[in-house]
């Protein structure tokens, strides 16, 4: 096969384009998941409800409306769980918190059977942002370079709040030792309120960006789990360092293994994810200590 | 019996080890001085295998250790106790030491029998409590002892494997003065066959176990000498003693 | 007297809106034709939850515990292979109402089992000779890498290049694992094929459709594929994107005759859904078993041996069992996805005439009685 | 480290004597349900052994019984070797690929552990899949049981293989406790509770890790072997992570680490799964509220619940009741 | 200003103090010895509520202490932990940070630059991450962490333990600075000699009880006491 420039342009592209979609579902992860160390293996399942909620949103209101309000949705649902369940489990550890994030998974497949029914779902790309757009001698979908876009732009706000503002050290020091930030007059509940909520309305965002692209089905969230846990734990976790540069070696992986060796593309990323961690067994970029 | 020959590591600037030489003989008991960060625990770290250093080596009974890993410099009689404690929290003191003495004596990785109830995995278990004064509490949980009685531990986990060379990372440290006396008497108990190397900070522990002193400081070995060398050196005044008692 | 049937779906599962389809067409045709036979049915449910020994363990239940006299069902290829040296051995009618692996009614055929939905090779068979017709000399194959989607993949290939066509590339793609189609549409784009040719289903439909459609290749490449590619119990969730889109299948609902038009017309007003070929698949398995006990049947060997010996006139037009390999025999239409007053609608472009498949190594047991 | 007590033979034995009150009087769908539960105790045994002795918790477990059910199929069916050396055989291949896993994942802990064992099991899934020997998404048919006429079993019917997998399973129970009470289970121990100490006292810690995922991967596979002679019928989604994650999910829901807990979660979650699904589709939602309530309650699974509650005073219980039979015991005491 | 009457805390199931009371007062040292194991950290994890208060009472100036670590801190007071519990994932700067101002406390000014004046070794690894650090130097910095939140009554646990003769020396001279300043404080120590010379007030712990109260000097006087409470 002899490919062009175009192609590999293209298909650096829809790397990215992964990439970035996994980036917006992984950081909120990492989030909760390194920052809290609370296991939330149900992180999919707002990714899928985050993805219902768009679609029925932009039935009412149009693409933006979902677009906005969906990750709020999400980011509300959030709020239920942190203060029916998960503040309870905070310092279960981590079986306890696999095991209730396992029991909602299977409750919010169910739930969302039952509210939406088994038909997929689908939002159609706001006018805006449909077409293509040229770029580096091809064309490709405006949309998923909206996403790239978005990506990029979630990334630098993080980046910058975790690691350059009093808050983002707050926040590390409550995940480091909680009790002892407490005793130096911070007050770790609210703040992993907070970021329980953000990491929420990331995965609701991240369900609202990718629903005009897949089909929303119930076990979107399943399909998305896997993933996105391989992502974070080739990253290493709690680190956006990590959430980025997993996302980026998945991305590609996925991409260019499809391409390249097609026979193999189901089996790379779980080789890849095996031999990351036999060299380094707490992922590429940890978060510290 | 256990000798550096110029010992280096640095953390990226930070340079913690300095050229480190060090030779003890066969039942030497040598404490290391020398002030916070002086590179003390750094330096612990590399004889067993913890860290690697970036140049120098390790010697063992004559044979040169640099390259294995950490068990198997334990299986050739190296042992050592922690500066944090660092043992089997859910367990009791018994198992504590009963899983030392199981590697030790070669029970610990038998399908068919269980190590604890060994007959010579039990012996020592036995003398060890008895040299480290844990008698009494042999069937308490390390969660339900006081931290002084962890510390006793901390030091009974490391005897249990029978070691050639035994290296203490502060045994005292924490410890009040009734135990600090204890664990002095504890050590001069000890067999005389065993060396010694202990990091520590109280001085009276320090000049009455030791044969022979160290200090560190910056990672350099800045004195080594007999005790009595030591009191009388003004170096040794200036970087380390300062002069508490005056105050 | 009293006929219990079980019906084994998947009711969860990612299935489970197909499980839902076909039962209701079931029921449907309980509903319709029961007044025509003197039986009357009990139906007993089962959920497969699409997991092969799941299923086996709930037919064993069905065919031991709960005396089923007729099994009816059967969504995935898996779970019918898992079922049916169960259903063989013990003698119990099978109507399979979706399942189209080839083998079922091809080496592995049994005189229990008919079939009375697809078979893969069947609906794609006729698609090859008829685009060679309309002069596409390349194409470039995508479906997912699972036995159903290379069977499809290769009944179509093989006619297309007996009628002089080209494959000039083919991908598989991880089945159930792959959301984004972007790399594969790149290289489908690169092969210099003049149109694509693809087998997709549900939630993969949906993506593989708009993302097709968000590449600009449908102008360039038009996109052909297998019906369930654009089924209507998805083409709503694909939109605009699914427009121009030519594919092939048994049944789609804008068939023209009076039997379909009735169907389409109950169908929608019981259940707020235009019917699609599962429900129609549904729907004919009832059919099928109220015209066996119309020939007096009532156990299980007698209506095993009048199921392979039924036909009728249906919404899919004349269908009938073939008893040679107990697969249904069936018209076959190709049609364009287009623009209608209530959303996408399916404009038939060809009937492709009735076809048995080739008996595939079925030995069976000429029929008796 | 693993004890027993007076509760968990208390439990031990009732559990006994229940499954062989049912495995006796059930019905056919009865026996179905008892083998199910049996097959599944066997191989969440084989994950307590790793993850509530060892720290390991494994998210490829149901994939090492899944390499266990289609080595027993290829070797039996289609290599045509005598079913028991082909379970033997399908019993080595899980042990030695237990073995690798273990020693492969061995510097990994937590979370890290748990992906890189999923890594290794939707590789096994992605390959059986995808490989035509295996017949694919299709599976593989026509699986035999094990032909034990020689002694007088017909294995082919229900009821004795209902017993046969109950005997098995006690032999299995033995061996976990053997293992557990044996140098390389109590060194497992020291290792979850401190391996930096474990190292640090001259033990090399990959090999007792591997050595005891061999050890478990064994019994997994057996519990393979028994699941494709119970269904006579295997197929990929054997080896999914689904599966493995619902092992994990009857482990805790019984009681991590407690060897007798997961046997109740096994019997606890398939019950519960088949009765619930006899009456909705929506079970799922149903047995998620199920657990949630379980682990809320803070407690160490069903079984460490009743431990925690009861396990205490019948222990008191005992003892006095003990004493007062042996005064001798009371002196030396004393 | 702090005072427990009958305190009773303990972990879970272990209780460990049965009854205590003491009370520090305002501007004044308060050291608490005891043996090891006496219930000595119990009692201040307690006052900072990181243990649940089974029965009794604390009063801080005047008013019932608050239960939550956060709400205590606020209100005025600063704990150096036995364990030191440096943040790993924050630079030796970044623990200083998250800890200053705050509550502006009418303290006595404490900055970050004075912080580290007092502990010159802190400023040359500002930018290390806090484990990277050794003992000695952890001590330090959670030593400065806690005078950074400026507070009204400063807690210390051990603050020697560890630490150099030279280091030691140079706490006390600080923490003898602080007395001066007026700033109340309370420590825990093994060290007989640097409490009891830096103490106004002495109270000894044995078996999760108060089992001898008085002054400094007393106690530096009474050889019965310090042989029978504390083995000296
Ligand atoms: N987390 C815990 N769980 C259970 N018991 C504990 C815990 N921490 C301490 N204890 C017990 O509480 C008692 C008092 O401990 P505490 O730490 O208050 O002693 P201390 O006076 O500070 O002694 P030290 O000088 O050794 O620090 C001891 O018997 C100890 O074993
Ligand atoms: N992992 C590490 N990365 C970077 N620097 C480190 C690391 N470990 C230790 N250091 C630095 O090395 C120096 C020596 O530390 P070490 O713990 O060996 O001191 P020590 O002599 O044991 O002191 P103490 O008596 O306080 O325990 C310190 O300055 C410390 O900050
Ligand atoms: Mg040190
Ligand atoms: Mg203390």
């Amino acid at each position: 096969m002899a490919h062009d420039l175009g192609f590999w342009t293209l298909q650096a592209l829809n790397a990215l384009q992964l990439s970035m979609l996994l980036f917006l579902l992984s950081i909120g992860l990492t989030v909760i998941f390194g920052l809290m160390h609370f296991v939330n293996l149900a992180h999919g399942s707002l990714y899928a409800l985050g993805a219902y909620f768009a679609a029925s949103l932009a039935a009412v209101g149009g693409y933006w409306t979902g677009f906005f309000l969906a990750p709020v949705a999400v980011a509300g649902v959030g709020i239920l769980l942190y203060s029916g369940l998960i503040k309870r489990m905070r310092k279960s550890g981590s079986m306890a918190q696999v095991l209730v994030t396992f029991g909602l998974i299977f409750a919010l497949l169910d739930l969302t059977r039952i509210f939406w029914g088994d038909l997929a779902l689908a939002i159609e790309v706001p006018a805006l942002l449909d077409g293509r757009l040229g770029f580096l001698g091809v064309e490709y979908p405006t949309y998923r370079l909206f996403i790239i876009a978005l990506g990029l732009a979630i990334f630098g706000a993080l980046a910058f709040v975790l690691g350059r503002t009093q808050i983002g050290a707050m926040i590390r020091a409550g995940v480091d030792n909680d009790a002892m930030a407490a005793c130096l007059g911070i007050n770790v509940e609210r703040l992993f309120f907070i970021v329980f909520c953000v990491g929420c309305a990331l995965a609701g965002l991240a369900g609202a960006v990718a629903a005009p692209l897949l089909s929303v089905t119930p076990d979107m969230g399943l399909q998305i789990l896997i993933p996105t846990l391989i992502v974070i734990v080739i990253g290493g976790l709690g680190s956006l360092k990590g959430a980025i540069a997993g996302s980026l070696i998945y991305g590609f992986v996925q991409t260019f293994g499809a391409v390249l060796a097609p026979q193999l593309a189901s089996v790379l990323i779980y080789a890849l994810l095996a031999a990351v961690l036999v060299i380094k067994p707490v992922g590429l970029f940890p978060a510290k200590g | 019996m256990l000798e550096t020959r110029n010992l280096d590591k640095s953390f990226g600037a930070v340079h913690v080890t300095r050229n480190v030489s060090l030779k003890l003989e066969r039942g030497e008991r040598r404490v290391i001085l020398g002030p916070n960060g002086a590179g003390k625990t750094t330096l612990f770290n590399q004889l067993v295998g913890e860290l690697t250093p970036d140049s120098g080596s390790v010697h063992l009974a004559g044979e040169d250790v640099t390259a294995l890993p950490v068990a198997k410099r334990a299986r050739r009689g190296l042992s050592r106790s922690y500066q944090k404690n660092t043992l089997f929290d859910g367990l009791t003191v018994e198992e504590n030491l009963g899983l030392a003495a199981a590697v030790h004596t070669g029970h610990a990785t038998q399908l068919w029998s269980d190590s604890l109830a060994k007959s010579e995995v039990r012996e020592i278990v036995a003398e060890v409590a008895e040299q480290v004064n844990l008698m009494p509490f042999l069937h308490a949980k390390v969660s339900e002892i006081s931290y002084g009685v962890r510390r006793q531990l901390e030091v009974g986990v490391a005897l249990a494997t029978r070691p050639l060379v035994l290296l203490m990372d502060e045994p005292t440290s924490g410890v009040g003065p009734e135990m600090s006396k204890g664990f002095h008497d504890l050590l001069n108990n000890l067999p005389r066959d065993l060396t010694m190397l202990i990091i520590e900070h109280d001085m009276d522990l320090a000049f009455d176990v030791a044969d022979t002193i160290t200090v560190l400081n910056y990672g350099e070995v800045v004195f080594d000498g007999l005790p009595e060398e030591a009191r009388g050196s003004t170096l040794l005044k200036e970087i380390y003693l300062g002069s508490w008692e005056n105050a | 007297e009293d006929i219990k049937v079980g019906l084994l779906l998947p009711y969860s599962g990612v299935y489970a809106a197909l499980g839902n389809d076909i039962d209701a067409g079931f029921e449907l045709g309980l509903k319709q034709f029961g007044a025509e036979t003197s039986a009357t049915f009990e139906i007993v449910r089962e959920d497969t939850e699409v997991k092969p020994p799941v299923a086996l363990g709930k037919a064993k239940k069905l065919i031991l515990q709960d005396n089923v006299d007729v099994v009816a069902g059967i969504v995935s290829s898996g779970v019918l292979g898992a079922v049916r040296d169960m259903i063989d051995g013990a003698g119990v009618p099978l109507i399979v109402a979706n399942a189209g692996n080839d083998e079922a009614t091809g080496a592995d055929c049994s005189p229990f089992i008919t079939r009375m939905s697809f078979s893969n090779g069947q609906v794609n068979r006729p698609m090859g000779k008829w685009m060679a017709e309309q002069g596409v000399k390349k194409v470039f194959t995508l479906a997912p890498d699972y036995a159903a989607g290379r069977q499809m993949i290769d009944a179509f290939a093989a006619s297309f290049t007996a009628a002089g066509g080209e494959i000039v590339g083919q991908e598989f793609t991880p089945f159930q694992k792959t959301q984004d189609f972007g790399p594969y549409l790149a290289t489908a784009k690169a092969s210099g094929a003049d149109a694509v040719y693809v087998f997709y289903a549900g939630g993969e439909a949906i993506a593989f459709v708009k993302q097709y459609d968000s590449f600009g290749l449908k102008a360039e490449l038009p996109l052909y594929g297998s019906g369930f590619l654009t089924s209507p119990l998805y083409v709503n969730a694909e939109g605009p994107a699914a427009e121009g889109v030519i594919t092939a299948l048994h049944y789609v609902p804008t068939i023209d005759n009076a039997e379909n038009q009735a169907f389409a017309e109950t169908f929608t007003a019981a259940t707020g859904r235009v019917p699609s070929e599962f429900a129609v698949q549904g729907y004919d398995a009832a059919r099928a078993l109220i015209e066996a006990t119309k020939t007096g049947a009532a156990d299980r060997e007698t209506l095993a041996s009048a199921l392979r010996q039924v036909s009728f006139d249906g919404p899919r037009g004349t269908t009938s069992i073939d008893p040679a390999t107990n697969n249904v025999v069936q018209p076959i239409y190709v049609y364009e996805t287009v623009a209608g007053d209530n959303g996408l609608t399916q404009k038939v472009v060809a009937q492709l005439p009735a076809e048995a498949d080739p008996v595939n190594g079925c030995q069976m047991a000429p029929v008796t009685n | 480290m693993f004890r027993h007590n007076t509760l968990r033979y208390a439990v031990l034995i009732f559990l006994a004597g229940a499954a062989l009150f049912q495995a006796l009087t059930a019905g056919y769908f009865g026996l179905e349900i008892l083998t199910e539960i049996l097959v599944l105790a066997i191989l969440v045994l084989a994950l307590d052994i790793v993850a509530g002795f060892g720290g390991m918790v494994s998210l490829c477990h149901g994939a090492l019984a899944g390499v266990g059910a289609y080595a027993y199929a290829l070797l039996s069916a289609k290599a045509g070797i005598a079913p028991p050396v082909a379970m033997a055989g399908a019993v080595a291949v899980t042990g030695a690929a237990g073995w690798i896993i273990g020693a492969v994942c061995s510097r990994s802990h937590g979370i890290y552990f748990i992906m890189a064992t999923l890594a290794f099991g939707q590789m096994a899934y992605s390959y059986v899949f995808e490989a035509p020997v295996f017949g694919g998404d299709d599976g593989l048919g026509g699986i035999e049981r094990l032909d034990l006429s020689l002694i007088g079993l017909d294995l082919n019917d229900s009821r004795t293989f209902a017993l046969f997998c109950l005997a098995l399973l006690g032999a299995v129970y033995g061996a976990a406790v053997l293992i557990l009470r044996s140098g390389l289970g109590r060194s497992l121990s020291g290792v979850m509770h401190n391996e930096q100490r474990m190292r640090a006292l001259g033990l090399t810690v990959w090999r007792v890790k591997a050595d005891v995922f061999g050890l478990s991967g064994m019994i997994a596979g057996l519990a393979g072997v028994l699941a494709a002679q119970h269904v006579m019928f295997i197929s990929p989604g054997l080896l999914g992570w689904t599966v493995s994650g619902e092992a994990l999910v009857v482990v805790i829901l019984g009681g991590l680490g407690t060897l007798v807990g997961p046997l109740v979660g096994a019997a606890a979650f398939v019950v519960l799964k088949h009765e619930l699904s006899a009456v909705t589709t929506y079970w799922h939602l149903v047995v998620g509220v199920i657990l949630i309530a379980v682990v809320i309650s803070r407690a160490n699974g069903i079984f460490g619940w009743v431990e925690a509650r009861w396990g205490a005073r019948i222990e008191r219980r005992v003892a006095d009741a003990t004493r007062k039979q042996q005064p001798g015991e009371v002196a030396r005491d004393a | 200003m702090l005072e427990l009457s009958a305190v009773q805390s303990g972990y879970g199931e272990t209780q460990v103090l049965y009854g205590l009371s003491l009370e520090a007062k305002q501007g004044r040292v308060l050291a608490i010895l005891g043996r090891n194991g006496a219930g000595k950290s119990t009692t201040l994890k307690t006052i900072m509520g990181l243990l649940p208060l089974k029965s009794g009472e604390i009063v801080f100036d005047g008013k019932p202490i608050a239960s939550r670590p956060f709400d205590v801190a606020k209100s005025g007071i600063a704990y150096v932990p036995e364990t030191r519990d440096i943040f790993p994932s924050l630079t030796v700067r970044e623990n200083l940070e998250i800890a200053a101002k705050r509550f502006g406390a009418a303290g006595s000014g404490w900055t970050m630059a004075r912080v580290l004046e007092l502990f010159p070794r802190l400023g040359e690894r500002l930018d290390n991450g806090g484990t990277q650090l050794s003992g000695g130097e952890q001590q330090m910095l959670a030593i400065a962490r806690a005078l950074l939140m400026n507070p009204r009554l400063l807690i210390l646990d051990e603050p020697t333990e560890g630490l150099a003769p030279i280091i030691v020396k140079l706490i006390h001279d600080k923490l003898n600075e602080l007395k001066t300043e007026g700033l109340s404080m309370i420590i825990v120590e093994q060290n007989f000699g640097f409490a009891t010379s830096l103490a106004d007030d002495v109270v000894v712990v044995g078996r999760g009880q108060v089992v001898w109260t008085g002054s400094a000097e007393e106690i530096r006087a009474d050889q019965a006491a310090q042989h029978t409470w504390l083995g000296v």
